[in-house]
């Protein structure tokens, strides 16, 4: 099945009965998912977006509940979960939720306003025809050109995209889309080959052992220190929480953190663990390339390229693991 | 969890006329932390203090907002309060419903409404109350006068007389200043030097006074009550130690010199006493003209001293002393007047004078032993052109001010040469005549009616002609040009500070205005104290004036210093600036707006980035600082806060408009 | 350009052999052709991997405080801006000019995205104000940059449209913080943002508490922004910060007749001193 | 307050007063009985120094319609300079809202001594009169971002 360019509109205001479209578009400068209303700019040829899709399901600030302090201390639950369909998803993307799944969904402890968003959410991925200089995916283990954990998969065609069914959910959008399709499948473009690889292979084998080594007291010197690579980045997770508070009544929020942030780790009195951007970016690396891998068995890298094109210090992960995979361990 | 207690004070019908004191009480026991909430007919009453009392004891109350009048009314009675209470005195927040709310209101719905606010805020605040502690600081009971002039020898005998010691540091070798060179003071035609030097010689005598005569003070460091001060000791090449005053030494030395105290009219040798009243009476040598000193030539002194005083190796000293008050009498100078109007001559003409140089001419002690006589030859003038306002009240050539005091000596300078010299004749050019003391008028309208006579107009100029001054002006009254043919031209030449009293004054953290003179702390209310807690300032340091005024003056602040002197400890408040020092990036924003010098920058161990390192940070000292929070605001981190009035404190009054 | 990199690379070397500097703060390559990023020469052998070229967009002189409390001389490079953040940096007390040894290279102006960087644009000091050798010969400068043109047409809009504007930009805003630890003048050791005690501002990401941080941030460097463009630079979301910035820089000079901040060292700053004639809009 | 309806609206207008001048300004108005709007909520600072221009930014946050900010006259400053620090920081501040699209009005500066209760009086009478023809602020405002 084939979904033409020139129906795409149509498409996508026939899946708004199913909930809110999400679409890569462009707001005032800054490259995103955006709700699809008719007429907006929305560019499904964008390689990625600036901001990731995390948003979607882990806001950057999430409210969690209402309250009340004093005689009278009461609280109240707030549910803001609603329908929601991600279209246009890059296999990046679409791997980074799988990684957001692993961290709130398994486990002995599953978090609700996650659990609550992902499950009404439906992921209509596309696949890359094309590269940015930043991407490396396929390094990571990611394919260009599919996704697995997306409802339905978009490969581009020459004049739009076939259809690809994954799961149920993917059912209901095709049958939202009835009468929009092409039966027959168009000729598929060859899948996006970023010319950005590195070998993550030395990596596995030997970062376990690397907390000590003297790569990091180089490797952090360029890091101004903001939260630019988490924000930006499609896996990162911590958050924080906090009331807003007015007078007695408050709402209690939990709102995106930062590992690169001095103060994430300072403890109440001064005391800091990681006391310097060496020990903060050491912790950012080993977390996404070796703390999460033990424990979930992937990289929390999906070779997005977005810390790359977006740090201001140009601070490259790609390059920290060629490093990684070069130095000498003993 | 906090125990906060309301009340809220009819204050009679005065509040509860209009705010309906029960509603609010009624809101302010729905409030965050609030425990107990109350009214009462007149909290600030006995009564009215004794249930607070009960209720802290009854409800466990550990923080209280009273709903009353302003806090600038009875903020300190409640304080008092709390101190016989369980609650620090400084966990009370005041509601102004009265002067701010129910006397300025009529809708009584709308006032109430506004006094539930108003008590919002107040709960908002308290709730981040802190306890705070005065602490006290010892006071040094000694006092450091700065100047020996009548004023600093006056302040120093009070203080001195109360029992308390002095150390009155003075520049020159002798203590006396100004007033001693004069010959008569106005209105009353005393003999200056009669009533001075008893002074003088009884500060030199006063078991409490110690004398440190060609002194002047480097440094200033500390804070009221504990100043360490330093002062530097100029080389005397005399031991004054063993030194009787024989005055040996001054009559053969070889050297003569132009003396200065003399206003240079006459000349005196290089080892010298100021004036033969000194005190202390004992010589110094002047390094800049012994020319044994320049040259390694001579001796004669050190050769025919009896008692070996001579030192010629004498050094500099440095003394460091803790007084627990300053007095700044740094005093006067007189402008120099040749630079400012070349058109007087510029001090070409010898018998063009200054009122300075009129009184060593007509002082029996001075170098003509009262005998008018011109300077250039000798000779008794018999015609005086008095010019007043030479360089006061002219803005555009000198001092925009008026210099008090030359309306009189003029009107005296005037009424001495018609006394002494028969015949003679005085013109005196003026702009106003100012009078305003006790017998200055009945004086000046006697000196008119000796004969001066009084022309109102500036001198526009004065020219030599055939031996005579002319003297040019403009009489404005009748606006003609006129010119008068002088034999003699005194100068009534403007006041400005003593120089080097703007450094000396800067050292002990005093400023000066535009014009040099040192500002009080209020012009009105705190004449005599300064911006500096301890340093207080008394004469014409501090501005123009004459002889009662400054001694008075000098007095005022002496009992200030006795009131300081007279306490074993300064209780401090506790509402000052505190600094977080680990968030403190030692930028200095703070230091720079302190207005009492009370934040300095210390260099404190600390860590960064998880080494131990060094770092410059803030320091407030709590002797100094006045509570104003101008750091805080300057704080971009905010690590500088208030005690009593920090930002979280206001943050949270400004919050509480959201309770409803 | 490659004329001044190898006399860079040169210099770099002797400095480092001479035992002059412990550390030389420079440019250096990435993978990609048209970006660079800060490196850190250790060895005489790392002046070798210097760069310089149209892409060393990077501000270095914030990284000059890792050497804050070293007791060698650490070497950097100053370009106009750079120096002026030197200057603003020892100024606020966090460094101290004795311990540094600046190399002056003047500079025509780097490339973003194939043409004139925002940040270049409208430089008026493309010559390092302070340094202690220059490399090259000073260049001319931009007669008279209109620095103040955008301030201009948004100080003409009407207060809504100038309150949208904001709105709009701030809405953008992640809170990455990257414009504040770019920024010469944003020095402080804790940023007032993270006093969460006093609660001066909220962690939460809505339009309204970005632009509240992104207000106060102008205010408190205000009187002390050196316009080097940093902060616009980094910001991953294209917000105009220097549209904010230049607002205050050009009242600041206007009300109190300051002169550009960052040309010496000289710690005075507009709000941190007054005149007793200054504007008086509130009798 | 914040949410009643547009026909019964009152501005609310918080003020910083310098607790030797403008505060005792006030109480002076109080102890001559004169009247003026009770729109008005004053916060107490020692001077006109302490207030930090966070605060003004706040105090629209949190629902205020207008801020004001008064203190000694200057050369009448308790402690000397803090209102001439006011000044230049609030000279600045004015702008900063006015260019960031407070409207001109909304944030007010006044030099009023202990004496002057009468101008205390004016200056709230103006400024609340000021305030409401403006309307309410929505600008800046927490309640009107989390609707």
């Amino acid at each position: 099945m084939e979904l033409k360019k020139e129906n795409l509109e149509k498409a996508l205001t026939a899946l708004t009965r199913l909930g809110k479209v999400l679409v890569p578009g462009v707001v005032d400068g800054v490259k995103k998912f955006v709700p699809y209303a008719a007429g907006a700019d929305i560019d499904l040829d964008m390689v990625n977006t600036t901001l990731p899709p995390k948003d979607v399901l882990f806001p950057q600030t999430q409210k969690m509940y209402r309250f009340t302090t004093g005689p009278d201390a009461a609280f109240e639950e707030i549910s803001d979960a609603e329908e929601q369909i991600l279209f246009g998803a890059r296999p990046c993307d679409a791997q980074s939720i799988d990684c957001l799944d692993k961290v709130f969904l398994s486990g002995e402890y599953t978090d609700a306003y996650y659990a609550d968003k992902r499950g009404k959410l439906t992921i209509v991925a596309a696949a890359c025809a094309k590269a940015a200089p930043t991407c490396f995916c396929r390094s990571m283990g990611v394919d260009p050109g599919g996704a697995p954990n997306a409802d339905l998969l978009l490969a581009p065609t020459a004049g739009g995209w076939n259809l690809h069914c994954q799961s149920d959910k993917g059912k209901a959008v095709l049958e939202a889309l009835s009468g929009l399709l092409e039966d027959a499948d168009g000729q598929a473009l060859p899948p996006a080959q970023p010319e950005l690889v590195v070998d993550m292979a030395p990596v596995a084998e030997k970062i376990s052992t690397m907390f000590e080594h003297p790569i990091w007291d180089e490797l952090h010197r360029p890091c101004i220190g903001c939260g630019t690579c988490t924000f930006v980045c499609p896996t990162c997770y911590c958050f924080e929480m906090g009331p807003e508070m007015h007078g007695a009544e408050g709402t209690e929020m939990r709102y995106w953190d930062s590992c690169m942030f001095s103060e994430y780790t300072r403890m109440a009195g001064g005391h800091n663990p990681r006391p310097s951007a060496k020990e903060r970016l050491r912790n950012r690396y080993l977390h996404k390339l070796s703390y999460f891998v033990e424990r979930y068995g992937q990289t929390l890298c999906v070779g997005c390229g977005r810390c790359v094109e977006k740090c201001p210090a140009n601070l490259d992960i790609s390059r920290a693991i060629e490093m990684i995979g070069e130095a000498k361990t003993e | 969890m906090a125990r906060t207690g309301v009340i809220i004070c009819h204050c009679g019908s005065n509040i509860a006329s209009v705010v309906d004191v029960e509603r609010v009480a009624l809101a302010a026991g729905q409030m965050p932390g609030v425990t107990y909430a109350a009214t009462n007919k007149y909290t600030c009453s006995i009564s009215g203090q004794d249930m607070i009392k009960q209720a802290i004891a009854e409800h466990e109350l550990d923080r209280l907002v009273i709903a009353s009048c302003t806090p600038r009314m009875h903020e300190t009675t409640f304080r008092k309060m709390l101190t016989k209470t369980s609650i620090n005195p400084y966990m009370l927040e005041i509601a102004n419903i009265r002067e701010q709310c129910s006397w300025v209101h009529t809708d009584k719905e709308k006032a109430t409404e506004k006094a539930i606010d108003l008590v919002h805020m107040a709960v908002a605040k308290v709730l981040k109350d802190q306890p705070l502690f005065t602490s006290s600081i010892p006071v040094h009971k000694k006092c450091l006068v700065v100047g020996g002039g009548i004023a600093g020898i006056q302040a120093a005998l009070d203080v001195a007389e109360a029992g308390y010691e002095v150390t009155l540091v003075e520049r020159e070798p002798s203590i006396g200043g100004k007033m001693v060179m004069l010959d008569k003071t106005f209105p009353t035609l005393d003999c200056s030097a009669c009533i001075s030097t008893p002074k003088m010689a009884e500060a030199g005598a006063h078991p409490n006074i110690r004398l440190m005569t060609s002194c002047e003070i480097s440094a200033v460091t500390g804070y009221i009550g504990n100043f360490q001060v330093t002062i530097r000791q100029k080389p005397r090449y005399v031991n004054h130690d063993t030194c009787t005053g024989c005055g040996l030494c001054e009559e053969k030395c070889p050297t003569k010199v132009t003396n200065l105290f003399d206003q240079s009219l006459s000349k005196r040798k290089a080892i010298y006493k100021l004036f033969p009243q000194a005190v202390p009476a004992k010589p110094v040598i002047d390094s800049e003209h012994c020319t044994m000193l320049k040259s390694g030539k001579c001796g004669l002194c050190s050769k025919l001293c009896p008692l070996g005083c001579i030192n010629f190796e004498d050094q500099e000293d440095f003394i460091t002393e803790t007084f627990g008050a300053i007095v700044l009498a740094t005093g006067y100078d007189l402008i120099d007047w040749a630079k400012a109007y070349p058109e007087y001559g510029g001090g070409k003409y010898a018998n063009v004078i200054s009122g300075l140089q009129f009184e060593r001419l007509v002082n029996a002690s001075g170098p003509t032993e009262g005998h008018i006589q011109r300077p250039g030859d000798g000779a008794e003038p018999k015609t005086v052109v008095i010019v007043k306002c030479v360089g006061s009240r002219d803005p555009a050539k000198a001092k925009a001010y008026c210099s008090r005091a030359c309306c009189m000596y003029a009107a005296k300078h005037a009424h001495q040469i018609l006394e002494k010299i028969e015949g003679s004749k005085v013109y005196v050019f003026y702009i106003d005549v100012r009078t305003p003391g006790k017998g200055y008028e009945e004086f000046y309208d006697k000196t008119r009616a000796d004969g001066a006579v009084y022309i109102r107009g500036r001198v526009s100029k004065i020219y030599e002609e055939g031996g005579k001054l002319i003297c040019k002006g403009e009489d404005t009254l009748i606006g003609k040009q006129v010119a008068v043919e002088a034999d003699m031209v005194v100068l009534e030449t403007a006041m400005e500070p003593a120089h080097g009293s703007t450094e000396t004054a800067a050292t002990a953290g005093v400023s000066a205005d535009k014009d040099g003179w040192l500002t009080e702390a209020h012009p009105k209310l705190r004449p005599v104290e300064t911006q500096t807690a301890g340093v207080y300032l008394c004469g014409t340091a501090q501005g123009p004036k004459d002889i009662p005024d400054t001694v008075a003056q000098a007095s005022a602040a002496a009992a200030k210093v006795l009131g300081l002197l007279a306490k074993d400890e300064l209780e401090t408040s506790p509402m000052i600036s505190v600094v977080d020092a680990p968030k403190c990036s030692g930028c200095g924003f703070c230091e720079q707006v302190c207005p009492v010098k009370a934040i300095s920058m210390v260099d404190v161990p600390s860590m960064y980035n998880g080494k131990r390192v060094t770092r410059t940070v803030a320091q407030v000292n709590s002797g100094l600082c006045s509570g104003c929070g101008a750091c805080s605001a300057a704080c971009r981190t905010g690590c500088i806060d208030l005690l009593g009035f920090t930002n979280k404190q206001i943050l949270e009054e400004v919050d509480a408009l959201w309770q409803e | 350009m490659s004329d001044v990199q190898n006399t860079l690379r040169d210099r770099v070397r002797s400095l480092l052999a001479e035992g002059k500097i412990s550390c030389f703060i420079g440019w250096g390559p990435t993978r990609f052709k048209d970006r660079t990023i800060p490196k850190f020469a250790n060895k005489p052998e790392d002046a070798g991997e210097l760069v310089y070229n149209e892409h060393c967009l990077s501000n270095l002189a914030k990284y000059a405080l890792d050497f804050q409390f070293s007791a060698e001389v650490a070497g950097i490079a100053v370009r106009g801006c750079e120096s002026r953040a030197i200057n603003r940096l020892i100024a606020d007390g966090r460094l101290t000019r004795s311990k540094l040894y600046l190399v002056g290279i003047p500079c025509e102006g780097m490339l973003e995205n194939g043409s004139t960087a925002e940040k270049c644009a409208f430089c008026r000091h493309r010559n390092p104000v302070v340094y202690d050798e220059l490399i090259g010969e000073p260049v001319a400068e931009q007669e008279n940059p209109p620095r103040f043109e955008q301030v201009l047409e948004l100080e003409s809009a009407s207060s809504e449209d100038r309150y949208d504007f904001w709105q709009r930009e701030f809405a953008k805003c992640i809170r990455c913080y990257a414009c504040r630890n770019a920024c010469p003048a944003c020095n402080c050791m804790e940023c007032y943002t993270e006093q969460y005690r006093t609660g001066w501002q909220g962690k939460q990401a809505n339009t309204l508490e970005n632009s509240v941080f992104g207000f106060t941030r102008a205010y408190h460097i205000g009187d002390r922004c050196i316009e080097c463009g940093e902060c616009e630079r980094v910001c991953p979301m294209g917000i105009p910060l220097m549209k904010l910035n230049r607002k205050l820089v050009k009242d600041v000079e206007s009300l109190f007749g300051s002169e550009e901040s960052g040309l010496s060292d000289d710690a005075s700053h507009a709000l941190g001193c007054y005149d007793k004639e200054d504007l008086e809009e509130f009798m | 307050m914040a949410r009643i309806d547009a026909e019964n609206w009152e501005p609310k207008i918080l003020a910083f007063c310098c607790n030797w001048c403008t505060y005792t300004g006030a109480d002076l108005a109080g102890l001559n009985r004169m009247k003026y709007p009770d729109n008005i909520r004053i916060v107490r600072v020692p001077c006109s120094g302490r207030v930090n221009p966070q605060f003004i930014l706040r105090g629209f946050q949190k629902g205020y319609d207008g801020v004001l900010v008064c203190g000694c006259h200057p050369g009448d400053c308790h402690y000397t300079s803090g209102n001439y620090f006011t000044r230049r920081r609030f000279l600045l501040m004015k702008r900063l809202l006015e260019y960031a699209g407070i409207e001109t009005g909304r944030f007010q500066a006044r030099w009023i001594s202990g004496a002057e209760a009468a101008k205390f009086r004016d200056t709230v009478l103006k400024v609340t009169e000021e305030i409401r023809a403006l309307g309410p602020n929505h600008r800046m405002k927490e309640a009107d971002d989390h609707e």
